[in-house]
């Protein structure tokens, strides 16, 4: 038996050292110093590391080196596009995170174990998003979601914050226990915890041992389900982003919901890839509750938190529509992960700038909003273009990823009867979250100013009766970027669907699995999007399925995408993406993605 | 079925579990769930997994069962740990309890699972080691760093606060927390309370 | 020597119990009991797979490792918020518990 | 009904008799029955494929060469294993041996002038053992005096503590090999299973505390807590050496890898944070902050009384054999000496051998040597502040012990010790 270590040099074992290491000093620069150094200090460290980060997943990007779509091998982490994608989502998140709690947090004691739990944090996300192992999965899982417990109680004097965080660390640690649970029971049934491995016992396994899997499936939506913020697992989600400090809240809603995505597709939606039929229906209807109940709950909701935090749930529906229907459509997965990056963008800065507003007006209140417009008007103004952004406003980046969704959702009516529906549903729904997102908008820009609590002094200059506010400049500046971000891919979104077409397999894996069961997989030669594809399924022989302690070498590369050299000049592409501008070239891949797009509705 | 040695130890396991939930005092609550821990403990000696049994006796009742002791022992006189569930909740979650039982253990028994012949083959040590530090080897990473995060998580939360130097009426202000103010609307406690109090000071400067 | 459904019943009566706990109990500390109930029927389930599956291999014992790890980790810090709360609420009554609701 | 009368001769042969009646009854009514029971329906054991029943015993009672080519396979019976070898008795007599030698060597250093009276006239061959029967004494006081429960204990608890202690501590020894085979549980990861008995301690000096309810038991009891985690860390980690060096986790396979060298030649420095911390997890001198006497009273044993405060101190004594056992095992080479001791024989029937012999000699003198030294450290040392013991075990114990552990590496890199041997 051979098992090799894992590559030193790909991608997450890089990460996870910058991180890693930043994240292990930052605490200890507190301890061997006397007196605590500032938020400054160590939010600027833990920001270079996390941009390094980015710039290096980037930069293997560019390399060409990384295979697109998803990889499953015979290790536990898989450096491909896939995991790039919601690293670099869920990384930009966790900059705006670092770079506002400078200003936000800056009176909260302990920044160096703040910073090093954010950054440990996402160590998680990332390591997740390249898992390719069960195992894997949970660790990460837990290595992202431990840091949050406490970060959510990081203001120790705050009862408010306490709650949340206990209420968080319950859901939390059920979920993992669920997690844990159907992670034994898909490792009794098919002896490996190998997602690869697993996929492929799967194929052939027994029929006596269906029930089985259908408890773990069921144990894996409802633990995902508790983070992805799915309807019957949600009551804790306002609650927690409303008492924990506000950039975690963005952190929370806006990144590690995305890697219970992420999650969900590498256990669920490839995992558990032979009972797509069985589950895709289920995960339809949950993700119509979903945007239904989020979008419901928030029209009452008066709290700018807490409206977010509802928006958030009803979010999570829309990217739910890509998971269920990711067997029958091509586009429903890209759609998904489109979004993911878009509403980790859009929510991220909404929190943030409502983070911006209460540390100058001291509350959330969104009655407290009234005329805020004029007063802060930058910050205003990205707020309700992040509002609009979410609601799927037509130029503004938030409505291309709807608009894929929905158009996957036709799409996959020729195969499910119930698929249009689903778009019917999401359109309903945008229309209803209007309500309550214009409402905030109408109290920032047409209600008369009122005298708004002003409890900062240090942002009012001026004098008594013609106040104006100074806007904090961290705040302002994470908000600004996360502006370009929304209207220039808003305008121009060719960049970022190629990036999120990149890093979906080709859907014919799912058409392809359920029906050849028995027999070795045939690798096919796909034609997709106007550039030759090649699909492959290696299986070699893998003995029992296992990855196998004993017995002779088991290898299993399994391959759902493309060879990296078809897409050319990706790297620019996704360097344009992630800076928030748009690439010079028009690309090859690129026009065809848009066409795609164009013709299928 | 027919192993006294399992029928035991599950009734005890089994027992004790429900004990250290249902037990008015919550130290024993504590007690017996150390005593489910070592039931567990004894399932994995009963199924050749000594090493696993051990570690699970060090961590468990070594580390987790005294850490919840220490807690109990200092948290013990609050009213509010004694917050008492309802005779409905409790039947209605009885009820779901017995039809997971149900459920599960009926789609278990309908499974191909009872009909599993065992090996004789038994996982060795060696071959643990081997996985962990091979195959494993990022996930250990991983587990290395989700126990870092909690040690450096669990001590900032444990710390008491005392402000130094610059910091020092700030960051003490900025968690505290009037009820009055509070529980009157939808405002945020926490921080404006201290954004409040910090306002005076730098006026009073 | 008892077979494997005989312990994955087992288990799943723990995680029943857990599930009950979790459901029924408001006491911060008994819900901690109960998510330790189901991580350990959990382990019981992989380590009886491990060993009674047909052909056994180390990685459910590891996984029960790993998982017992992660078990103690993320009681170390549940409680340290238990400590925090302590503090709190040690000058206060019971009513500050409800202030989040819905 | 008797009332309280002076003592005449009569009254006392008459008591007397009437005890001998009643033990009559009792006998002819209940026991004798039960023994006849007994001996119709309980199989007699089988040793060496002889049945051992009441005719053989008696027939050794007159020819003891019967008996003979039996002793050896009774010794290797599990339940002499348990109950005496290297089991409970050895372990208790060596405790009791180890009580003495500590009130000796104490007395002696200190000055101390003792009861060295009591037992002075029956072992007059031996001047040194004077004051032996104290100890009889006192376990005769502890037996006789009253267990005084506080009110508002939590009883159960209070109860069982002890016990639990004596348990664990049993645990303990059973997990030592003391010659070759001569192990009563031989698990491949008996090193592992030493630290899950370990962890017992705490909780039980946790709970007996909490279950006093009193305040100097629990002060005693929190320090008793920092005290035993901080510590546990260190010993861990100063052992790991030894897995590595050895690449075994069973006791016996530790003690074979060191025929070449003992491991306390490679890794001196893990045996010292050994050491060290062996005397914390004793909680003995410069360590003994939960029971400072001068301070909290008694500590966690405050509320003890009686056969229970009996219980707990023979649990540390045994306790203290077994760590320095361990000691030996791990860094002293456990057995191995020189066979220079003749085999044991009776009858001319080889009982234990020239080897186990000597083996038995070897692991009883050193182990009892390290306990020696324990309790020197007891007499020539001040106790320390709780402050300086928490952040001796956490910064500096555990930065030898990483030290420890690159040398350990460092030494299987070089080649100088390959992985078991």
């Amino acid at each position: 038996m051979v098992i090799s270590m894992v590559d030193l040099y790909s991608t997450p074992i890089i990460l996870t050292i910058i991180l890693g290491v930043t994240g292990l000093i930052l605490p200890l620069l507190d301890a061997f110093r006397r007196r605590d150094m500032s938020h400054k200090v160590h939010g600027s460290i833990a920001f270079g590391a996390l941009i390094l980060s980015i710039a290096v997943i980037l930069v293997r990007i560019a390399s060409g080196s990384i295979p697109l779509g998803i990889v499953f091998t015979d290790q536990v982490i898989a450096d491909d596009m896939f995991g790039s994608f919601f690293s670099i989502a869920m990384l930009i998140v966790a900059i705006v995170a670092v770079v506002s709690s400078i200003e936000y947090m800056r009176r909260v004691p302990n920044p160096g174990p703040y910073y090093s739990l954010i950054l440990l944090s996402s160590i998680g996300m990332v390591m997740l998003a390249y898992s390719t192992d069960l195992l894997m999965l949970i660790v990460a899982w837990e290595l992202m979601s431990i840091p949050t417990y406490v970060l959510a109680a990081f203001k120790k004097k705050d009862p408010l914050a306490n709650e949340a965080a206990i209420k968080y660390f319950l859901f939390g640690a059920l979920a993992s226990g669920m997690l844990i649970y159907a992670a034994s029971l898909i490792y009794g049934i098919t002896g490996s915890t190998n997602i690869a491995a697993v996929m492929q016992a799967l194929i052939s396994i027994d029929q006596g041992l269906r029930p089985l899997a259908f408890i773990a499936l069921a144990l894996l939506i409802a633990g995902f389900g508790f983070k992805m913020a799915l309807v019957p697992f949600h009551m804790w989600i306002p609650d927690t982003y409303e008492g924990a400090p506000t950039p975690i809240s963005a952190l929370l809603s806006a990144a590690t919901k995305k890697a219970g995505f992420a999650a969900a597709f590498k256990a669920v939606i490839f995992g558990m890839l032979v009972f797509n039929v069985e589950w895709s229906l289920m995960l339809a209807v949950i993700a119509v509750l979903t945007m239904t109940i989020g979008n419901l709950a928030a029209l009452t909701q008066r709290s700018m938190t807490r409206i977010l935090a509802y928006s958030s749930i009803s979010q999570a529906g829309y990217m739910l529509i890509g998971l269920s229907l990711a067997p029958y459509s091509d586009l429903a997965m890209q759609g998904a992960l489109f979004h993911v990056m878009n509403h980790a963008v859009m929510k991220s800065s909404a929190f943030i700038a409502a983070a911006g507003i209460a540390l100058v007006i001291g509350t959330m209140n969104i009655d407290q909003y009234r005329g805020i417009g004029r007063r802060m008007p930058l910050i205003s103004l990205v707020m309700a273009v992040s509002l609009l952004a979410l609601a799927g406003v037509p130029p503004l980046n938030g409505f291309w990823s709807k608009f894929i969704l929905f158009a996957a959702a036709v799409n996959a009516g020729s195969t499910v009867s119930w698929a249009p529906y689903l778009a019917i549903a999401g359109i309903l729904n945008s229309a209803l979250s209007l309500g309550y997102y214009a409402w905030v908008i109408r109290r920032m820009y047409f209600d008369e100013p009122v005298t708004i609590p002003t409890v900062n002094q240090s942002y009012v200059y001026g004098r008594a009766g013609v106040l104006k506010i100074k806007e904090p400049r961290l705040i302002l500046a994470t908000l600004l970027f996360a502006l370009a971000f929304m209207v220039g891919f808003g305008v121009y979104p060719a960049p970022l669907i190629a990036f999120s077409q990149a890093s979906v397999p080709s859907s014919d894996v799912f058409s392809l699995l359920p029906i050849e069961v028995q027999s070795n997989i045939v690798s096919d030669q796909q034609r997709y999007g106007g550039s030759s594809v090649e699909m492959e399924v290696e299986v070699e022989d893998h003995g029992d399925g296992s990855h196998g302690s004993e017995g002779d070498a088991a290898t299993i590369t399994t391959v759902v995408g493309y060879e990296p050299s078809t897409l050319e000049g990706e790297d620019g592409t996704d360097t344009g993406s992630t800076n928030g501008d748009k690439t010079d070239g028009e690309l090859n891949a690129t026009t065809n993605a848009t066409s795609t797009i164009g013709h299928k509705p | 079925m027919s192993d006294p040695y399992f029928i035991t130890v599950s009734v005890i396991t089994i027992a004790s579990a429900i004990i250290a939930l249902e037990f008015r005092e919550l130290i024993y609550g504590a007690i017996a769930l150390a005593v489910t821990l070592l039931g567990i403990a004894i399932f994995f000696v009963l199924l050749d997994a000594t090493f696993v049994a051990m570690f699970q006796i060090t961590v468990y009742v070594g580390a987790v069962v005294v850490l919840i002791i220490f807690t109990i022992m200092l948290v013990r006189r609050e009213a509010w740990l004694r917050l008492d569930e309802g005779g409905r909740r409790r039947v209605m979650g009885a009820v779901i309890a017995l039809a997971i039982i149900g459920l599960l253990g009926a789609l278990l028994a309908a499974s191909s699972i009872a009909r599993w012949q065992a090996s004789e083959s038994v996982p060795t040590l060696m071959q643990i080691g081997e996985e962990m530090l091979t195959y494993y080897s990022p996930a250990f990473i991983a587990l290395a760093l989700t126990l870092a995060a909690s040690v450096v998580g669990a001590l900032v939360l444990a710390k008491v606060d005392r402000g130094k130097g610059r910091d020092k009426g700030k960051g003490e202000g900025e968690g505290e927390w009037d009820e009055e103010e509070s529980s009157s609307g939808f405002e945020r406690g926490g921080e404006l309370e201290g954004e409040r109090k910090e306002s005076v000071e730098g006026e009073e400067r | 020597m008892a077979e494997i459904l005989d312990y994955t019943i087992v288990s799943i009566i723990l995680l029943a119990i857990g599930i009950y706990g979790l459901t029924v109990k408001r006491n911060f500390i008994r819900m901690l009991f109960a998510v330790e109930i189901i991580v350990n029927a959990a382990n019981l389930n992989l380590v009886a797979f491990s060993r009674l599956m047909p052909s056994p291999n180390a990685t459910g014992q590891t996984f029960a490792l790993f998982s017992i790890a992660i078990a103690a980790a993320e009681v170390a810090v549940g409680l340290a918020l238990m400590i925090v709360a302590y503090r709190i609420y040690r000058n206060i009554d019971i009513k500050g518990l409800k202030r989040l609701s819905g | 009904m008797s009332t309280v009368s002076e003592f005449t001769f009569s009254n006392f042969v008459k008591s007397v008799l009437w005890l001998l009646f009643w033990i009559l009854i009792i006998v002819s009514l209940i026991a004798l029955p039960i023994i006849f029971i007994v001996l119709f329906y309980v199989p007699p054991p089988v040793i060496n494929g002889v049945e051992i029943n009441p005719y053989l015993l008696l027939t050794m009672l007159t020819n003891p060469q019967v008996g003979a080519p039996l002793i050896r396979p009774t010794l290797e019976s599990l339940f002499f294993r348990i109950a005496v070898f290297p089991g409970f008795t050895f372990a208790a007599l060596f405790a009791t041996v180890l009580i003495f030698a500590e009130r000796k060597t104490l007395a002696k250093m200190q000055l101390r002038v003792g009861p060295y009276h009591a037992g002075r006239e029956a072992f007059w061959w031996a001047n040194s053992l004077g004051g032996f029967l104290q100890l009889i004494a006192d376990l005769l006081k502890l037996l006789g005096k009253e267990i005084i429960v506080p009110s508002g204990a939590d009883k159960p608890i209070f109860w069982a503590a002890p016990a639990v202690l004596v348990i664990a501590a049993a645990g303990l020894i059973a997990l030592i090999p003391v010659a070759p085979g001569w192990v009563i549980a031989d698990i491949d990861v008996s090193l592992l299973a030493v630290f899950a008995l370990l962890g017992f301690f705490p909780l039980t000096v946790l709970l007996a505390s909490y279950a006093s309810n009193s305040k100097y038991p629990f002060i005693g009891g929190l320090r008793a807590l920092y005290q035993l985690i901080s510590y546990e860390i260190p010993l861990i980690l100063a052992v790991l050496p030894i897995v590595i060096l050895a690449s075994t986790l069973s006791l016996t396979g530790i003690v074979e890898a060191q025929y070449s060298y003992w491991f306390i030649l490679l890794v001196p420095i893990g045996a010292f944070v050994f050491f060290v911390t062996a005397l914390a997890e004793l909680e003995r001198i410069p360590f003994d902050l939960p029971e400072a006497e001068s301070e909290i009273v008694a500590g966690w044993l405050t509320e003890y009384s009686g056969m229970a405060y009996g219980l707990i101190q023979l649990a540390n004594y045994i306790k203290m054999y077994a760590l320095s056992a361990l000691f030996t095992t791990l860094f002293l080479g456990g057995w191995i000496g020189p066979e220079f001791l003749p085999s044991i024989e009776v009858f001319n029937v080889q009982v234990l051998s020239s080897g186990e012999v000597s083996s038995i000699f070897w692991f009883t003198i050193k182990t009892f040597g390290v306990a020696l030294f324990m309790i020197i450290v007891r007499g020539t040392n001040p106790r320390v502040k709780i402050d300086v013991l928490l952040r001796v075990g956490w910064s500096k114990l555990i930065a030898l012990s990483f030290i420890n552990v690159f040398i350990a590496v460092a030494l299987l890199y070089l080649g100088v010790v390959g992985v078991g041997h």
